[in-house]
């Protein structure tokens, strides 16, 4: 228990995040909507993170979030102008259309 | 505490909007109003972190990650002005989202069983509310924390110039 | 533990040297770029310099753990750093003439393959769960940037595209495993992950197996290796070459380390089963699919695949001399697979086009030097002996028949014999075609040279006197925390 | 006089096949005929001058060793030779006779053959003259194997001599390789032998045969069996003659050398050698008997309807050697030898008088195109006579005494079908005989007025061992006179009794009574001389029309006869055909189809599967993240699925 | 010097070849006739060096001589161990020998890239050596598997029209083989270090340890293979005709010459002596498939259009003659497979040298495409003749000593039919070698291109006669050879009869383990 709030309740919606998240990784064509459900994932982890963190009664679980959101920040800057480089050619996100490399 | 444990609702209510908002966003044909449900997702989210005693932590999701992320995302949307998905995500490939699906939902029910074995190891430390100060969290950043922190650093370092280089327009120095 | 002052003394200071100097060569390369052009024939020198300055200063450093216990220095790390020192090195010669040829030389390059150093070598030292992870993304962000660094070839960003989208994706994975193993033990120390009972506990498994899925993916091991061939192919070849090699390495490091501090009764029956059945999956599918592939790139990269396979044998044999097979298998890696696309930087001149084998046909005539390396990597990916390759091959398979792993090396070994196929292959296309056009090969350049003979020096040395570097591995490997046998 | 080694003996002509080899087609003809007919004629110098010692001496058996030569585990031997009355015999007459035809070829080869080919003829007549020595001198199996292979091996090159004749290559290759089906039970002999007696020492084995004849005597059919099969092959008999009569497109005097006089015979002077063991193994003796008649009359049957005259030689020859075999079976090997001697000398001059027949014909073989020859070649037909009336033992010419020495101890065995047979082959032999002789030298000549022209009397080189060998089938049965004649007079037998040593429990057969022998005699002779008139009343007198109107009423048996019983059809469609059939299955099938083409399979499955699989690779990031997601789960249910 | 001559020898054999080798490369391309002359002269002085191993080997000592000893890999027991006994003397002589005449043959018919020619015949004959010389599996493997690099060059660049086949079916079947090797020998090493705590490779060592009897007949079963196959044994023969056919003639001089002895070698010297129970149990397999070889190769070698794909099946009879030898495993016997190896080395290399002679003025292997060619080439045409009579077998010549003694010893053993049916390949070789030598050099001359066939050249002639005279000399002194062979034969059974012996009083092992803790 934190506070009134049971573990379990943390852990289930970071689960149910995590899952939504690799699902819209799985399921969208879009590269940004990928991208974005990967976040979801991250902060799925987050979530965990802060909850254990409290339950243990440990601050090191802040300090994780912290830098995990630092790095999703770094990430998403870089992944982004990797889009936007690579839409300078084939003018689209859609990774179903983009398989220049295969087999 | 006895009583209505109104922590517990608040959270819970706010861990759902986050994963119905999550779930919109997957849902959602089009990219920008997928970022738009996503910023409602994080915002709940920073509510969640609030209840868990970590106000530092709502801060900088609120701030990071709706403020900063995000609207980089709606930039790059504007930017690139992609439409929204024409067809249904793999329906051209039915078995991508097939065997997607099965594997999620295998993967919940395997992470639902695992959570049964989810209460933490440790017994729940007593400091309490005490973890919401942010000095000692800034304390152990600088001092036990230290070298990821460093790294941290050329990391967002790398990020930077990465994203320079690779953005940048034409290639001839 | 946490007091207010800031932990920084002089033994931090020593023990983080190497970090510094790479980089700040890194942040020195990007102002050198925008300020001093001019200066930019020097970027692969300085480069070079601070390699081998960390190196050093890795090796000077004293040993022990430091930053509260979250670094390591140790004969074993120093091992590492040699290794992916080495590798740093290789890609660097090779990147000289490569970018020069390609109009590219730009500091970012070298910076972020710098940066990208770092990270690994955090990857190698780290005994903090958050630190392999800081580790890991500085390591992934530099490779997303420098796959899709060229621009104006649409098959780079392409592989920029498709490599951050999966690492991203991988990351996440071991973001949450590394979750699961902090609830459990409540710290992000590896050491905290000794304590009794986390060995049976299925939170603690699950999160395992998410770290060995996440650096499985850093190391291309199937099923999770589907980037590596289309990476591979846009990717500049340099980068490749250190792509290819030391985040590999790194990353059986951290499986072991983890490994070795849950399980300390060695790995539960299952666990090995789960790896065995990687390296497996690995090996087959690696060898048999790199027999239809055209493209030199690909077909490298599935080799390394199946190479892959090979060293999770060692992980599933888990055992000193299994960890000390796998330093010296590495080593041989090394040789012959950066050397192997530092002759394809050198074979292949135009890098907008793809990297068809055809095109090496009668290069054993045109360009002897290039080619005969090459072969002779191929030999030794193949491990033939005389050569590294059949070294690290020799530990690896000695260490499964010695802990009655038959089976695994069986199937390896009839896994080598397919893959002899297609190394064959690309030799005797070398050797046994004629040349499709008859153009004169451009002289070899200087650093290209360099890099190939270090190469071939190294592939023979290594195969012809391992018992040095054998000895430096095992006793690396003795003052391994292992705890089991 | 100095008796030389033994050594020098072959080392002599050896050295003459090397000169001839190395140098003899730069330095010419001249060089060659001293060379190659000099250093026989120097072997026959030394044989003689190491012989008459040796027959004036004691006559036991001299072993010279010359030098260790295979040693491995328990197996040992020697390179030795042996000087025994057997060999004595084989030596006296193989140096002469071997000498008088080098002489015979300087004037028959000089003709029409290259310096090449003819420093090549000598070298191989020397390489014969070697083996032959070795075979007859070695004191061991093996070494005696060394020259029997040896003899083979100059067969193969000499009738081969033509090469570039399709059939005369064929004939080599045929004659070898039968004889190497011979060699295989020679071979197995030389095996059994050694694992009996633990040794291949002539002296050792026949010794401990003799000293404990019951302990072998069970193992010693099979043994003798696999000797017999050697025996067979070299010496031309049913079933393995087939190669003798195509022997024949070798030069004529190799015919006459090595397919009439020395060579073929070697397998009866093996069986003579072995006689100790033969005599041990009964069964054995018996095969040989039966063999040596049916290829008697076999071949002699045969003989009578052909019309090459070297095919009607060559087919005597077989019946002959037949006779000799038939002579070893029934325990006359004296007599056997007696008749390998005077076989030499008359189907030597045989042979060599047929060749100056075709020298002077121009290469014509076909007896229906000559005739009357008689006036135009005197020497030849006179000798040629002699001959004849020699080998249809017509007393008192050398082959009376030993065909009446071979059929008295026939019947002296008991085995009268086989004398019947023995009487009914001389009969034939006559017969045939004196057919050669009317078509040939008789009547008025059927060939061509340029042929006719060209008819001449051979020069001295070939005249003078013609005359030779005519003399010697007058006297050359003298040696070994019958009882009947006078009780001393079997020198022959006496000579080589040493070599025919007497076995405990083994009954000797009382000799005939005088009365039984004189019948015999008569009865031989009257068949012989029957014969004789027979062919002579046919061919000579009505020129050949009663075998014409026999061969039209029954054309099937004719045609069969003068198609030689279509033996080697037979064997073609028997062994050959199916031999290469076989051997082109294994090769398309168990090779290619079965070995290769699982192999290959194998390997193209391997390749095809990684051709499939590669297409997994979509290039589309989405079914990455699958596979990497489906891999997630697939572990997870693995590892903590079970909790 | 001396201190090289006398206490490096075998050092020295196995390394100056590739010292030579490395020199070559000094040469610039505009020198390759240079370079052949240098290859060939070292091959000439790695002859001259090797003579005096034939002088000084005494063979009265059964054991090894000329050993040497250094520490390779001391951790795990790897030694640089080199020694030879008889066994591996006559094979070393055969290989100094034929590497020159390979090398002389190839100095006036091989123009393309020369220097790597010479390379990959000098590496080779370094790999050949040492694996005759090691006594290290670790260092045996090594050499096995290095000979394996420069065969694959040989036959892939100078090849003919299927070479690229010929030379991957080659690699590939040869490999297959070794990987399990590879792992018995780890398997074999591990065991002596559960059983004494030690690490070793080295043979003498491994011969003191005694395996179960089911792991024996695994780890048997797998040198076997590999052996088997280089060898090569009936079933597994096929990549020799390709290899033999499309290899350059210098290959195949070597490749029938020296390599596919090594596979009887390595039989005699590991996989009998290290497992002696299961070698005996599975002699009479060994010794049936050898039978079936000889029959079956000789049978396959008779309808063959090409020349040099006959010889190698004929090289696929003879083998199973020798492999017959070992089979029977009476000293006899196995004298006599030692001494046909090199016979075998001898006559086939002739042959092919022969064969070459030919093909490199007609540039074609097809026997139709002769007939009739003694007299253009009287000389070929003798040599030739001499070459066939001792592949057939003819008393006086090296192949029949060798024949001989293995059939009688098989004779004397307990299976007595083998001989009987090998014996049966006399036959055989006599109708398929005669039928090649009628229609290639007898029978009317009836292509006008042969008319003009000019004669073997003076360097080739050399070549030639030099395996001639060897014939002639072990046909006619074979004790020379088998002297010096029969100690080290006896040596071998004697050790592997005692280790049965011990190997049935052994008490298992595992209690061993306890005794040694």
């Amino acid at each position: 228990m934190i506070g009134g709030i049971p573990l379990n309740d943390v852990l289930l919606s970071s689960a149910a995040l995590f899952t939504i998240g690799v699902a819209g990784a799985l399921l969208r064509r879009s590269a940004i909507t990928i991208f974005l459900s990967i976040e979801v994932m991250m902060n799925a982890a987050n979530l965990a993170l802060v909850g254990y963190g409290a339950a243990l009664g440990t601050r090191e679980g802040q300090i994780v979030v912290f830098f995990v959101i630092a790095i999703a920040a770094a990430e998403a800057s870089v992944g982004l102008a990797i889009f936007v480089s690579l839409f300078r050619h084939t003018e689209t996100i859609d990774v179903n259309d983009i398989h220049l490399l295969k087999w | 505490m006895a009583g209505f444990p109104i922590d517990r609702v608040v959270f819970d209510l706010a861990a759902a909007v986050a994963v119905l908002f999550a779930g919109v966003m997957v849902v959602h044909h089009h990219p920008v109003k997928s970022v738009l449900a996503l910023v409602v997702g994080f915002f709940a989210l920073a509510i969640c972190y609030v209840m868990l005693w970590a106000p530092f932590i709502a801060a900088i999701q609120v701030i990071v990650y709706g403020g900063a992320i995000l609207v980089l995302f709606l930039f790059v949307l504007m930017l690139l002005n992609v439409g929204s998905e024409t067809r249904l995500a793999g329906s051209r490939r039915p078995v991508q989202a097939v065997l997607s699906g099965l594997a999620l939902l295998l993967f919940a029910g395997l992470l639902l069983g695992l959570l049964r074995h989810g209460g933490a190891a440790v017994p729940a430390g007593n400091q309490g509310p005490a973890a919401a100060e942010i000095a000692p969290l800034a304390r152990l950043l600088f001092s036990d924390y230290l070298l990821p922190f460093e790294a941290l650093s050329v990391l967002l370092l790398a990020a930077l110039v990465g994203a320079f280089v690779l953005a940048r327009r034409e290639s001839n120095p | 533990m946490t007091s207010g002052l800031i932990q920084f003394g002089p033994e931090e200071l020593a023990a983080i040297w190497p970090e510094i100097i790479l980089a700040g060569a890194g942040c020195l390369l990007v102002l050198l770029d925008a300020f001093a052009p001019r200066s930019r024939g020097w970027f692969a020198t300085l480069s070079l310099a601070a390699v081998a300055g960390s190196l050093s200063m890795l090796l000077k450093a004293p040993a022990g753990a430091s930053f509260g216990g979250r670094l390591e220095t140790s004969a074993l790390t120093s091992l590492m750093g040699m290794f992916i020192g080495g590798t740093a090195a290789v890609s660097i010669l090779v990147a000289k003439n490569y970018l020069r040829r390609t109009g590219e030389e730009r500091g970012e390059f070298y910076a972020l393959l710098l940066w990208g150093h770092v990270g690994v070598s955090l990857l190698t030292r780290g005994l903090d769960l958050l630190v392999l992870f800081v580790g890991l993304e500085l390591l992934s962000l530099s490779f997303y940037v420098l796959a899709g660094i060229f621009r104006t070839i649409p098959a780079s960003s392409e592989a920029g595209l498709k490599y951050f989208l999966t690492g991203a994706f991988g990351s996440a994975f071991t973001l949450y495993g590394i979750v699961f193993l902090f609830a459990k033990s409540g710290s992000v120390r590896l050491s905290a992950l000794s304590q009794v009972g986390l060995a049976q506990d299925p939170l603690v498994l699950f999160g395992l197996l998410l770290l060995l899925v996440g650096f499985g993916f850093k190391m291309s091991i199937a099923p999770f290796h589907a980037w590596a061939p289309d990476v591979y192919q846009g990717m500049p070849t340099p980068a490749v070459a250190y792509l290819s090699v030391a985040p590999k390495g790194a990353s059986i490091l951290v499986l072991y380390r983890v490994f070795t501090a849950v399980f300390q009764g060695g790995l539960p029956d299952r666990f090995r089963l789960a790896v065995a059945a990687l390296a497996i999956l690995s090996m087959t599918l690696g060898n048999v699919v790199a027999l239809a592939q055209r493209d030199i790139k690909r077909l490298l990269a599935y080799s390394g695949i199946a190479q892959m396979g090979y060293v999770l044998i060692a992980l599933a044999v888990f055992g000193r001399d299994a960890l000390a097979a796998v330093l010296v298998f590495f080593f041989a890696y090394l040789a012959s697979n950066a050397g192997a696309f530092a002759a394809v930087a050198a074979l292949f001149r135009d890098e907008t086009k793809p990297h068809p084998i055809g095109l090496l046909a009668g290069e054993g005539r045109r360009s002897p030097f290039a080619a005969g390396v090459l072969a002779l990597c191929l030999f030794s990916l193949a491990g033939i002996p005389a050569t590294a390759g059949f070294i690290g091959k020799f530990f690896l398979f000695k260490a499964a028949v010695d802990r009655g792993l038959f089976a695994l090396a069986i199937i390896g070994v009839l896994n080598s014999l397919v893959s002899i196929g297609y190394y064959l292959k690309v030799v005797y296309i070398m050797y046994m075609r004629d040349p499709v056009d008859a153009e004169r090969a451009p002289r070899l350049a200087v650093a290209d040279g360099l890099a190939l003979g270090l190469c071939a020096a190294v592939i023979f040395v290594l195969g012809i006197f391992p018992s040095r570097l054998w000895d430096l591995a095992r006793g690396a490997a003795d003052n391994f925390p292992f705890f089991g046998p | 006089m100095i008796a030389p080694p033994l050594w020098i003996l072959p080392v002599l002509p050896f050295a003459g096949f090397l000169l001839c080899l190395l140098v003899g087609r730069r330095l010419g003809k001249g060089f060659v005929s001293i060379v190659g007919a000099g250093s026989v004629g120097l072997t026959t110098v030394a044989a003689y001058s190491r012989l008459l010692p040796f027959l004036s001496g004691n006559r036991a058996p001299v072993v010279e060793r010359i030098a260790d030569w295979i040693t491995a585990g328990p197996f040992s031997v020697d390179l030795a030779l042996q000087l025994d009355p057997l060999s004595a015999l084989m030596v006296s007459f193989v140096t002469f006779v071997g000498f008088l035809i080098h002489l015979y070829s300087i004037g028959y080869m000089s003709h029409d053959e290259t310096d090449a080919g003819y420093a090549r003829y000598f070298a191989y007549l020397n390489l014969f003259m070697f083996s032959m020595l070795v075979l007859v001198l070695g004191s061991n199996f093996l070494v005696m194997f060394v020259g029997w292979e040896g003899v083979g091996l100059c067969s193969y090159l000499l009738v081969g001599y033509y090469y570039e004749r399709e059939y005369a290559a064929n004939a080599g290759r045929k004659a070898f390789v039968v004889n190497r089906i011979g060699d295989f039970g020679f071979l197995l002999g030389m095996f059994a032998i050694f694992g009996l007696f633990g040794s291949l020492d002539f002296g050792t084995v026949f010794g401990a045969a003799t000293a404990d004849p019951g302990r072998y005597a069970p193992y010693l059919t099979a043994v003798c069996l696999c000797l017999f099969v050697g025996a067979m092959g070299k010496s031309a008999q049913v079933p393995l003659y087939v190669w003798l009569p195509d022997a024949m497109a070798g030069p004529t005097p190799v015919s006459a050398l090595i397919h009439a006089a020395t060579m073929v015979t070697a397998g009866v002077y093996m069986v003579a050698r072995c006689n100790v063991l033969f005599r041990l193994a009964p069964d054995a003796m018996l095969a040989v008997a039966i063999v040596g008649g049916v290829t008697a009359i076999f071949a002699a049957v045969i003989a009578v309807a052909q019309n090459d005259i070297k095919k009607v030689l060559a087919y005597s020859t077989v019946s002959q050697l037949g006779y000799m075999f038939l002579a070893c079976g029934v325990g006359a090997y004296a007599a056997g030898m007696f008749h390998v001697m005077t076989h030499a000398f008359f189907k030597a001059c045989l042979f060599l008088g047929s060749g100056s027949v075709i020298h002077a014909m121009g290469g014509e073989q076909d007896m229906r195109k000559m005739g009357g020859l008689r006036s135009k070649m005197p020497v030849t037909f006179w000798t040629f006579l002699i001959a004849t009336l020699a080998l249809s033992g017509i007393p008192p010419f050398a082959g009376f005494f030993s065909k009446d020495a071979i059929l008295a101890g026939v019947f002296e065995d008991r085995r009268y079908i086989l004398y019947a047979v023995g009487v009914l082959t001389a009969g034939l032999t006559a017969f045939y005989m004196f057919r050669l002789v009317s078509l040939t030298f008789a009547g008025s000549f059927r060939g061509t007025p340029e042929q006719e022209h060209h008819l001449h009397e051979s020069p001295r080189t070939m005249t003078i061992p013609l005359v030779v060998l005519a003399v010697l089938s007058v006297v050359g049965g003298w040696v070994g006179l019958p009882r009947v004649f006078s009780e001393s007079g079997d020198r022959f037998g006496a000579f080589l009794a040493p070599v025919f040593p007497p076995l405990p429990a083994h009954h000797e057969t009382a000799g005939l009574s005088h009365g039984t022998e004189w019948l015999l005699i008569l009865l031989s002779t009257a068949v012989a001389a029957g014969g004789l008139l027979l062919a002579w009343k046919w061919y000579t007198k009505d020129g050949g029309r009663e075998p014409e109107a026999i061969a039209r009423a029954l054309p099937g048996p004719y045609a069969l006869v003068a198609d030689k019983f279509r033996v080697d059809e037979l064997y073609e469609a028997v062994i050959v055909l199916p031999f290469r059939m076989l051997a082109r299955g294994l090769w398309k099938v168990v090779d290619v189809l079965i070995i290769d083409g699982v192999l290959n399979a194998a390997a193209f499955l391997v390749e095809l599967t990684g051709d499939l699989l590669r297409f997994l690779q979509t290039g589309n990031v989405r079914n990455y993240a699958l596979a990497f997601f489906l891999g997630v789960v697939a572990l997870m249910l693995f590892v903590i699925g079970a909790f | 010097m001396d201190f090289l001559m006398s206490r490096h020898l075998l050092s020295v054999l196995i390394f100056l070849p590739t010292a030579g080798a490395v020199l070559l490369l000094l040469f610039p391309k505009s020198q390759a006739r240079a370079a052949k002359g240098f290859a060939l002269a070292v091959s000439v002085l790695e002859l001259a060096l090797s003579l005096p191993l034939w002088m000084r080997f005494d063979p009265h000592i059964p054991g090894f001589q000329f050993a040497e000893r250094l520490e390779w890999v001391p951790s795990l027991g790897i030694s640089y161990s080199l020694g030879i006994d008889g066994i591996s003397l006559v094979l070393v002589l055969l290989t100094t020998i034929l590497t020159p005449v390979s090398l002389l043959f190839s100095l006036t018919h091989v123009s393309k890239s020369v220097r790597a020619f010479s390379f990959a015949f000098l590496a080779l004959e370094t790999g050949v050596i040492g694996t005759l010389c090691a006594l290290d599996l670790a260092l045996f493997y090594v050499f096995w598997e290095v000979m394996l690099v420069p065969m694959y060059f040989i036959i892939g660049i100078w090849g003919g029209t299927r070479r690229i086949y010929a030379a991957m079916k080659f690699f590939l079947f040869t490999m297959s083989g070794s990987l399990l090797m590879f792992l018995a020998i780890l398997y074999v090493a591990g065991r002596h270090r559960a059983l004494t705590g030690e690490w070793s490779f080295l043979l003498s060592d491994l011969l003191r340890v005694n395996f179960p009897a089911s792991a024996q007949t695994i780890l048997f079963l797998a040198f076997a293979l590999a052996f088997a196959i280089k060898v090569p044994i009936f079933p597994l023969h096929t990549w020799l005709p390709d290899a033999h056919t499309e290899a350059p003639t210098a290959g195949s001089i070597l490749l029938a010459g020296v390599l596919l002895k090594l596979g009887v070698y390595g039989y005699l010297r590991f996989a009998l002596p290290l497992f002696p129970e299961a070698a005996m149990r599975y002699a009479p397999w060994l010794g049936l498939l050898g039978v079936i070889g000889v029959v079956y190769g000789a049978l396959v070698a008779f309808p063959q259009k090409d020349m040099k794909r006959l010889v190698a099946y004929s090289s696929v009879s003879h083998l199973g003659l020798v492999v017959v030898g070992v089979a029977a495993w009476t000293s006899t016997a196995l004298s006599g497979s030692v001494l046909q190896m090199v016979n075998h080395g001898l006559s086939t290399g002739a042959l092919f040298l022969l064969v070459g002679v030919l093909y490199e003025r007609r540039h074609t292997r097809e026997i139709d495409a002769y007939g009739g060619i003694a007299g253009v080439l009287p000389v070929t045409t003798a040599l030739f003749l001499v070459a066939t009579f001792s592949s057939i077998g003819l008393p006086g010549l090296n192949g029949f000593v060798g024949e001989f003694l293995i059939l009688l010893g098989t004779w004397t053993s307990a299976h007595r039919w083998w001989s009987v049916v090998a014996a049966t390949g006399v036959i055989l070789s006599a109708i398929y070698m005669l039928t090649l030598v009628q229609r290639v050099f007898w029978n009317p001359l009836v292509h006008d291109e042969n008319r003009t066939l000019p004669e073997i050249r003076p360097s080739e002639l050399v070549a030639a006669a030099v395996l001639v005279a060897l014939m002639v000399w072990i046909g006619v002194r074979p004790n020379d050879v088998l002297d010096r062979i029969r100690p080290s034969v006896d040596a071998l059974q004697a050790s592997v009869n005692a280790r049965r012996v011990e190997a049935r009083a052994e008490v298992p092992s595992s209690s061993l383990r306890e005794a040694r803790r």
